[in-house]
């Protein structure tokens, strides 16, 4: 397979953060490195000791301060570290994923997966795919304004208007 | 100065012309609820109604940032540090249209405490001396409605700079202020000619709608005789859910926190709304909370209003009555009926076997 | 006897051995209902039950059973308020023992903000509604020296159409009649119509919607399900979560901790959208999560309550977790 | 704070594709930054030099270290730090190597994204704050799982050094696969003469308890305290009156049970000592081939047993064990040989695996060490030897090197021509693997002096042709195909990990390979310890390894652990939860989610419950801190605001001025 560098293809890097951790997920990017698995640059990985120790509130914070993708790594099930972490942190993060498209971000910007500290390979293979999928879906659209009333907010009011005539759920108040 | 007219169909186009100069807040429908928002021309401003938030946020918006500031690091010596602030003084002027009376008075509270001998808030101040109150008299009498209880009525023009008054086919201006009576300087306005006797009419038909006003005289002494009395105070709190809706729906409220939010080695320093009725409030750094119940802070909050604030503004009452906090309190805390409870209050007959306190 | 007054009968026998019991009373206008604290028989006279009571009394237990002063708290709750209860006992956020319920059955609650919709449709201010009268499937407004009349089903609140706990569960008391369950609608028409909107017209929508939140935390406030109260991570600088600003990204992101909070407790009653002052529809996020946590671990909140929330455990094997071939 | 920054060449392997000087130079500008410069490497003596130099001239709090992967080096520069009189905490480290250098070629990319990492190591280094260990007791016991010779001698050493061991053993007897061989290469000395007395010892060691049939069950605690249950199994014979005898087994009239330890060549008895040298020279019934036990009829063994000691009714029983270290020795087991259907295996009776072989030459096997075919008794006078059958073979997802298999194939070879002098022995083989002491001049002496044919190349088929077998296969030298007529078909069949390991990995909370060989914690520097501190590797569960190789591993986790167990406390990790009472509603939701039950719940001074960390049981893991709804449970250096700086620093931009 052939690594993508996102500058090169897309004109610009965008911005993906990794939640890796420590024992295999982290290894596992380790493992890719030392074989010279070549990757896109877009990932940013914070180390954390456990998958468990992942709030699902991180990736919402990251995806609303800016993130234009979010990636989760951990054990597989059954391979935890500490036993548990990542049974929890599935269930955590499937609620997430189930949840997000309601918010009207694309659920694809988020994933979660598993990868061991021996599977480089398998590592190359998830941030690649992963980074062609963020830049497949471009910048991601961002929570603006609302502060004050300078330009930006008339603007949005504007627009405000348009979309809140379709606002369905105050539609249905009529019923 | 004289009274104008402007037809309904011309409030826009007026409004259009305004929002030339200034920025013009006036009420729109922000999806289902009624809000102060800058005006965007060709919409019809909704003047017919009270909004939800109140007019405080035009001159005292519920965030604005104080100063934004920079750290220089210099390469060549980086224990050296300077940093740069820039103050970001209000510079625009505005109007804001369609407040209430009660709402508009609200602003002579603000007044006195940011733009006095003793403090000149030159945020506040910067934005109170750029911004004209078109006030719209009120029609629409609410069963949480008591500005008539605090001294004021449906017509009152204090701290406004021109009335408009609702007459047949629109509104009677009535210009308060020389700033006020510019504003009307505008071919959308025709004199107001006879309709100036059908808003006097209009005005007079209101204020009778409300019932006889409900003496407030003396209360901040009754309230403060109940001050250690932390039961009363656990009785009339006992409903309240500790959220801030009354504060931040009060056109009285000026209660703020100062906040740095820093990314990176900039920043900036934000003020915002504060509420009483939050933990948080008085909160100190030790952990320590003087008012650690909601007993102890919903006292404040009716104190402040009534007792406080009188105490040191010459009897003034900070309350406008708009009775917003009322209306949109989830479970109806009811700050007349606090007040009368405490106006009224009877030791209740010690039971027998003992007093228990 | 009334629903009521076997309530009040109930209530009159069991306040010798409590504190207080937490009910309704009539507010301060016909159209409003208020929370109203029994603690002498006097006040039992004031107790109300109707379609205007809308609120959750058990937000108030978390607060009332930790304080030193009260220990045995009675409780009016409807089938969606006892849920809570339920929920908060498995979390065992409350001394259950020292809580008693005092359950109705409910055939659905009034929305104001949809009467006074209609009622404004109707031509009318909606200060001039002086008086109310439910009458079975009907809605009777006394407005302008006239009477409108309304179905019930257009006037209640959302969640009463999809309601499948009508009845209180798990209660020590439980006065009048069964309500018969009948879920008028599967999943709330609000969000079935939300649904059909394209993620980016979603994500435009929020973005005029988290705009206009003041961040009063009414929300937060009337939900029996946040336990946290003064600790709340929204309004706190250690642990950090969200800036005092109130952005839409930091409105928005406040609303996302409460969803998250709620995941898998969430006892859909409603109250944060109604208490809610400027009217957000945050109840699209509530009952999204409510249906994901449905679809992946068969689980409902506040049904069981020797059940464990969903968060608090795991499978090896999950049921409905898709893994997703990466 | 004061933080300085250091970026690390690395020689060559990040300075090729990483700009450091230009890192170093964009650290100077972040916030609280008050030094920084690039290192040629980071973690040398002068490299850590100019560290603690650093700290102590510019007064540093706290450093950043962009180098390799924390996994690697965290604890050199910690301890760097501690030299300098900062707390180890205060170091964090950006894995500008691994993570970036070693997988992007494009200068310019990499170099933004160094920088940024450093940038969020830097943000989070603000919020750490000095951690201080505790101090805990070690349970100064080994288990040690698996009796082969790694197991063997990783529990003689611990035992002669005055630890109690454990023994756990899956098979009825230890020994393991050394047991069964016949002689061992280059010396060609008998396996069972060397490995004998040792198993003897085993047995007879005051400081060792082996639990033979047995297998570990559960495994929970941590480093220094480890609650293990075994499982023994049942074996229908009470082993404490056996004196095995082996007058059951002459009775059994059950002769067509499995032998499992010659490798299926020949049927045993249901009741059975595996081998005359078994440690414990115990009989146990196989329940599959009891009449007894499948019937209802039989219990001859138990009328001739002298001492009464057959118990049909014997259950499993578990027994509890305190250690504060195990090592694994789990060994190996053949790869399923019979999924190459084109060589026969399965199917033809004279096509045998190398382990089987071994049982055929062996003078205590079941032919008395006479090699015959299987399929009609005669001695065979052509034998085929194909190698690597599950070795270097990606279509069978074994691409691994079985590392071993030449040399046995090569003393097998020269064992046919002890065994019959007027044999002829062909070897089809890939490459020769032979590196170690003695070992390529034995395969050339297998061929020089033992006339060895090697054919390289790899085997197409083998078909019957009459009473023979046709091997046909490739002579990649000459270019040519090959047939050649064999008497008997020996397979050098691959190893592979253990049939369970995986399992057990999971239980010991260690990682394994996607071949299921045990997870080292560094492949080079530290190759017999696991991630999981208390847990060290011995033999061929971590890869396949000749039998000095695994001997000198069993010494090596042995000494793991006596150096582990030369302290009398332990320190624990101070990366540990903590909570913060102020903010702690008492909902007890962690107790729900930890694993390792370290909170328990307290009442403070007004009589509320509070949860609390007990910080020698906690793990570090942060479950708790996510479950905690209001952030009261923080897990220390890893706190929610550490975790929301690194977030911010990646995702807010700086405001414009």
């Amino acid at each position: 397979m052939s690594a993508r560098t996102g500058v090169l293809t897309e004109g610009r890097e965008l911005r993906i953060v990794g939640f890796l951790c420590n024992w295999c997920s982290y290894g596992g990017a380790d493992t890719a490195g030392v074989a010279r698995f070549e990757q896109p640059t877009d990932l940013r990985i914070i180390r954390v000791p456990c998958s468990g120790r992942i709030d699902p509130l991180f990736i919402m914070r990251a995806l609303v301060s800016g993130a234009d993708g979010v990636l989760v790594s951990g054990c597989h099930p059954r391979d935890c570290h500490y036993a548990e972490g990542n049974y929890y942190a599935r269930r955590r993060l499937e609620l997430l994923k189930q949840f997000l498209p309601i918010t009207g971000i694309d659920p694809q910007r988020f994933e979660y997966t598993w990868v061991s500290a021996s599977e480089g390979a398998r590592w190359q293979d998830v941030v690649t795919k992963f980074t062609n999928r963020i830049h497949d879906l471009g910048p991601a659209p961002r929570m603006q304004g609302g502060s004050g009333y300078d330009e930006l907010c008339l603007k949005q009011i504007e627009e405000g208007v348009k979309q809140g005539a379709a606002c369905p759920c105050h539609k249905e108040r009529a019923l | 100065m004289e009274a104008k007219f402007i037809s309904h169909d011309d409030t826009t186009g007026w409004l259009d012309a305004l929002s030339e100069q200034h920025v013009v807040l006036a009420p729109m429908w922000d999806n289902t609820v009624v809000t102060f928002r800058p005006h965007v021309k060709g919409r019809t401003p909704v003047l017919d109604r009270m909004p939800v938030l109140p007019p405080k946020e035009g001159v005292f918006p519920q965030n604005e940032m104080l100063l934004k500031y920079k750290y220089d690091k210099d390469p060549e010596n980086l224990d050296r540090t300077s940093v740069q602030v820039k103050e970001t003084l209000p510079q625009d002027t505005a109007v804001v249209v369609g407040a209430r009376p009660c709402g508009t008075r609200g602003m002579t509270v603000f007044d006195r405490v940011y733009n006095c001998e003793k403090i000149r808030d030159p945020y506040y101040v910067g934005r109170r001396e750029n911004t004209l109150f078109v006030t719209v008299a009120c029609t629409r009498i609410e069963s949480t409605c008591f500005c008539h209880d605090v001294g004021s009525h449906p017509a009152d023009a204090e701290a406004s700079d021109v009335l408009l008054v609702p007459v047949a086919g629109g509104y009677v201006a009535e210009p308060v202020t020389e700033r006020g009576n510019a504003l009307l300087d505008s071919p959308f306005f025709a004199p107001a000619g006879e309709r100036s006797a059908e808003a006097a009419e209009v005005k007079e038909k209101n204020r009778a709608k409300l019932p006889a006003a409900h003496d407030y005289t003396g209360c901040g002494e009754k309230l403060m005789d109940r001050f250690n009395d932390l039961a009363f105070w656990e009785e009339q709190s006992a409903k309240c859910i500790s959220c801030g809706a009354c504060t931040y729906l009060c056109p009285t409220c000026y209660c703020f926190n100062i906040t740095d939010e820093s990314v990176g080695l900039t920043g900036k320093r934000l003020r915002t709304w504060d509420n009483c009725m939050s933990f948080q409030f008085t909160l100190e750094g030790s952990g320590h909370n003087p008012r650690p119940t909601k007993a102890h802070r919903l006292r404040n909050r009716v104190n402040h209003k009534f007792a406080y604030y009188p105490d040191l503004h010459g009897g003034a009452i900070a309350c406008c009555g708009c009775g917003r906090c009322i209306k949109s309190c989830p479970v109806s805390v009811d700050i007349r009926a606090i007040v009368r409870a405490a106006q009224t209050y009877t030791p209740k007959p010690a039971p027998e076997g003992g007093d228990e306190r | 006897m009334s629903t009521l007054e076997q309530l009040k009968e109930q209530i009159r026998k069991a306040l010798p051995d409590l504190d207080v019991v937490i009910g309704w009373e009539q507010g301060y206008d016909a159209m409003h209902a208020t929370p109203l604290f029994i603690r002498e028989e006097a006040d039992i006279d004031r107790l109300i039950w109707s379609p205007l009571c809308v609120h959750s009394l058990g937000t108030y237990l978390t607060g009332l059973t930790k304080s030193s002063k009260v220990q045995k708290v009675g409780l009016v709750v409807k089938g969606c308020d006892s849920r809570a209860i339920v929920q908060l006992t498995q979390e065992r956020m409350i001394p259950r023992e020292n809580v008693t319920l005092f359950g109705v059955g409910c055939s659905g609650c009034l929305s104001h903000a949809r009467l006074e919709y209609k009622v404004e449709q109707g031509g009318h201010y909606v200060e001039d509604m002086h008086a109310i009268t439910f009458n079975g499937d009907k809605v009777e407004v006394a407005v302008d020296g006239g009477v409108e009349s309304f179905d019930f089903d257009t006037v209640c609140l959302e969640k009463c159409l999809t309601c499948r706990f009508p009845n209180a569960i798990a209660t020590e008391h439980f006065a009048g009649e069964e309500v018969p369950v009948a879920p008028k609608r599967e999943k709330a028409p609000s969000l079935e119509a939300f649904e059909k909107l394209p993620l980016d017209e979603r994500f435009a929508f929020w973005q005029d919607q988290m705009r206009r939140c003041v961040r009063c935390y009414a929300c937060r406030n009337t939900c029996p399900m946040c336990v946290c109260r003064d600790h709340c991570i929204s309004t706190s600088r250690n642990p950090h979560w969200v800036s005092q600003e109130a952005s839409t990204a930091e409105n928005f992101m406040f609303q996302m901790i409460h969803t998250m909070h709620l995941a898998g407790r969430c006892i859909e009653c409603g109250e944060c959208q109604r208490a809610c002052p400027v009217d957000l529809p945050i109840m699209l996020f509530r009952r999204t999560m409510v249906h994901a946590v449905k679809d992946t671990f068969n689980y409902v909140s506040g049904a069981d309550p020797e059940a464990t929330p969903p968060l608090l455990t795991f499978k090896a094997e999950e049921d409905n977790i898709n893994e997703r071939g990466w | 704070m004061r933080i300085g920054v250091f970026v690390c060449h690395c020689g060559s392997n990040i300075a090729a594709t990483v700009d450091c000087p230009s890192v170093a130079e964009a650290a100077k500008l972040f916030p609280d930054v008050v030094f920084a410069t690039d290192t040629m490497y980071a973690c040398s003596e002068p490299g850590q030099d100019g560290i603690i130099q650093a700290i102590k001239e510019h007064r540093l709090d706290g450093c950043v270290v962009a180098s390799c992967s924390p996994r690697m080096h965290e604890p050199t520069f910690r301890r760097a730090l501690e030299r300098a009189g900062l707390n180890r905490y205060m170091l964090e480290m950006a894995n500008i190597r691994e993570h970036v250098s070693w997988i992007g070629k494009n200068k310019e990319l990499n170099t933004g994204k160094a920088t940024e990492l450093v940038r969020i190591a830097a943000e989070k280094l603000r919020l750490n704050t000095p951690l201080f260990a505790n101090q805990f007791d070690v349970t100064k016991r080994v288990l040690v799982i698996g009796g082969g010779v790694a197991g063997i001698q990783a529990a003689l050493d611990c035992a002669d050094a005055g630890i109690q061991v454990i023994m756990v053993e899956r098979e009825t007897s230890i020994g393991g696969k050394m047991a069964k061989l016949d002689k061992t290469f280059p010396t060609v000395d008998c396996s069972s003469c060397i490995l004998g007395p040792k198993m003897v010892d085993v047995a007879q060691h005051p400081n060792i308890t082996l639990y033979a049939a047995s297998e570990v069950e559960e495994i929970s605690g941590y480093v220094g305290n480890f609650d293990v249950k075994v499982r023994r199994k049942a074996t229908y014979v009470n082993w404490a009156s056996c004196t095995g005898c082996g007058l059951c087994m002459e009775k059994c009239p059950s002769k067509k049970s499995h032998d499992a330890f010659n490798e299926g060549v020949a049927t045993t008895t249901a009741i059975n000592i595996p081998f005359p040298q078994a440690i414990p020279k115990k009989a146990a019934i196989n329940p599959e081939f009891c009449m007894k036990l499948q019937k209802g009829k039989c219990g001859v063994c138990a009328k001739v047993c002298p001492t009464k000691c057959i118990d049909f009714e014997q259950q499993d029983t578990i027994v509890s064990e305190k250690v504060g270290a195990i090592v694994a020795a789990t060994g190996y087991d053949l790869f399923d040989w019979t999924v190459y259907g084109q060589y026969g295996a399965g199917r033809y009776p004279d096509v045998v695996t190398s382990l089987q072989y071994e049982r055929m030459m062996n003078a205590s096997g079941p032919t008395s060490g006479h090699i015959q075919r299987p399929s009609d008794g005669r001695e065979p006078k052509r034998v085929v030897f194909i190698q690597c059958v599950g070795s270097r073979d990606k279509s069978v997802n074994r691409p691994y090197c079985s590392g071993f298999c030449c040399m046995y194939t090569a003393k097998q070879a020269v064992l046919t021509k002890d065994h019959i002098p007027d044999s002829d022995s062909y070897v089809f083989y890939m490459d020769i693997r032979s590196p170690g002491k003695g070992y390529d001049e034995f395969t050339r002496r297998a061929q020089e002096q033992y006339g060895v044919q090697y054919v390289r190349g790899r085997v197409s088929m083998v078909y019957p042709k009459g009473d023979v077998l046709v091997v046909r296969g490739a002579d990649t030298l000459a270019g040519t195909q090959v047939e050649v007529e064999a008497d008997l078909v020996v397979l050098a069949v691959g190893v592979e990990a253990s049939k369970g390991a995986a399992h057990l990995a999971e239980k010991l909370r260690i990682s394994y390979d996607q071949y299921g060989f045990f997870m080292e914690s560094h492949p080079k520097l530290k190759p017999v310890e696991t991630n999981t501190a208390g847990v060290y590797l011995a033999g061929c569960s971590q890869g396949p390894k000749d039998i000095p190789t695994s001997v000198g591993q069993g010494s090596a986790a042995a000494a793991k652990v006596l150096t582990l167990f030369a302290k009398d406390k332990l320190e624990s990790d101070p990366q540990v939860s903590s909570v913060n009472q102020n903010r702690c509603v008492g909902c007890l939701k962690c107790t729900m989610t930890c694993p390792f039950g370290a909170i328990k719940d307290v009442k403070d001074r007004a009589g509320n419950t509070k949860a609390e960390v007990i910080e020698t049981v906690c793990q570090g893991c942060g479950i708790c801190t996510v479950t905690c709804p209001h952030g009261a449970i923080q897990l220390q250096h890893f706190t929610d605001n550490q975790i929301l700086a690194e977030v911010n620093a990646l995702c807010q931009p700086e405001l414009e001025f």
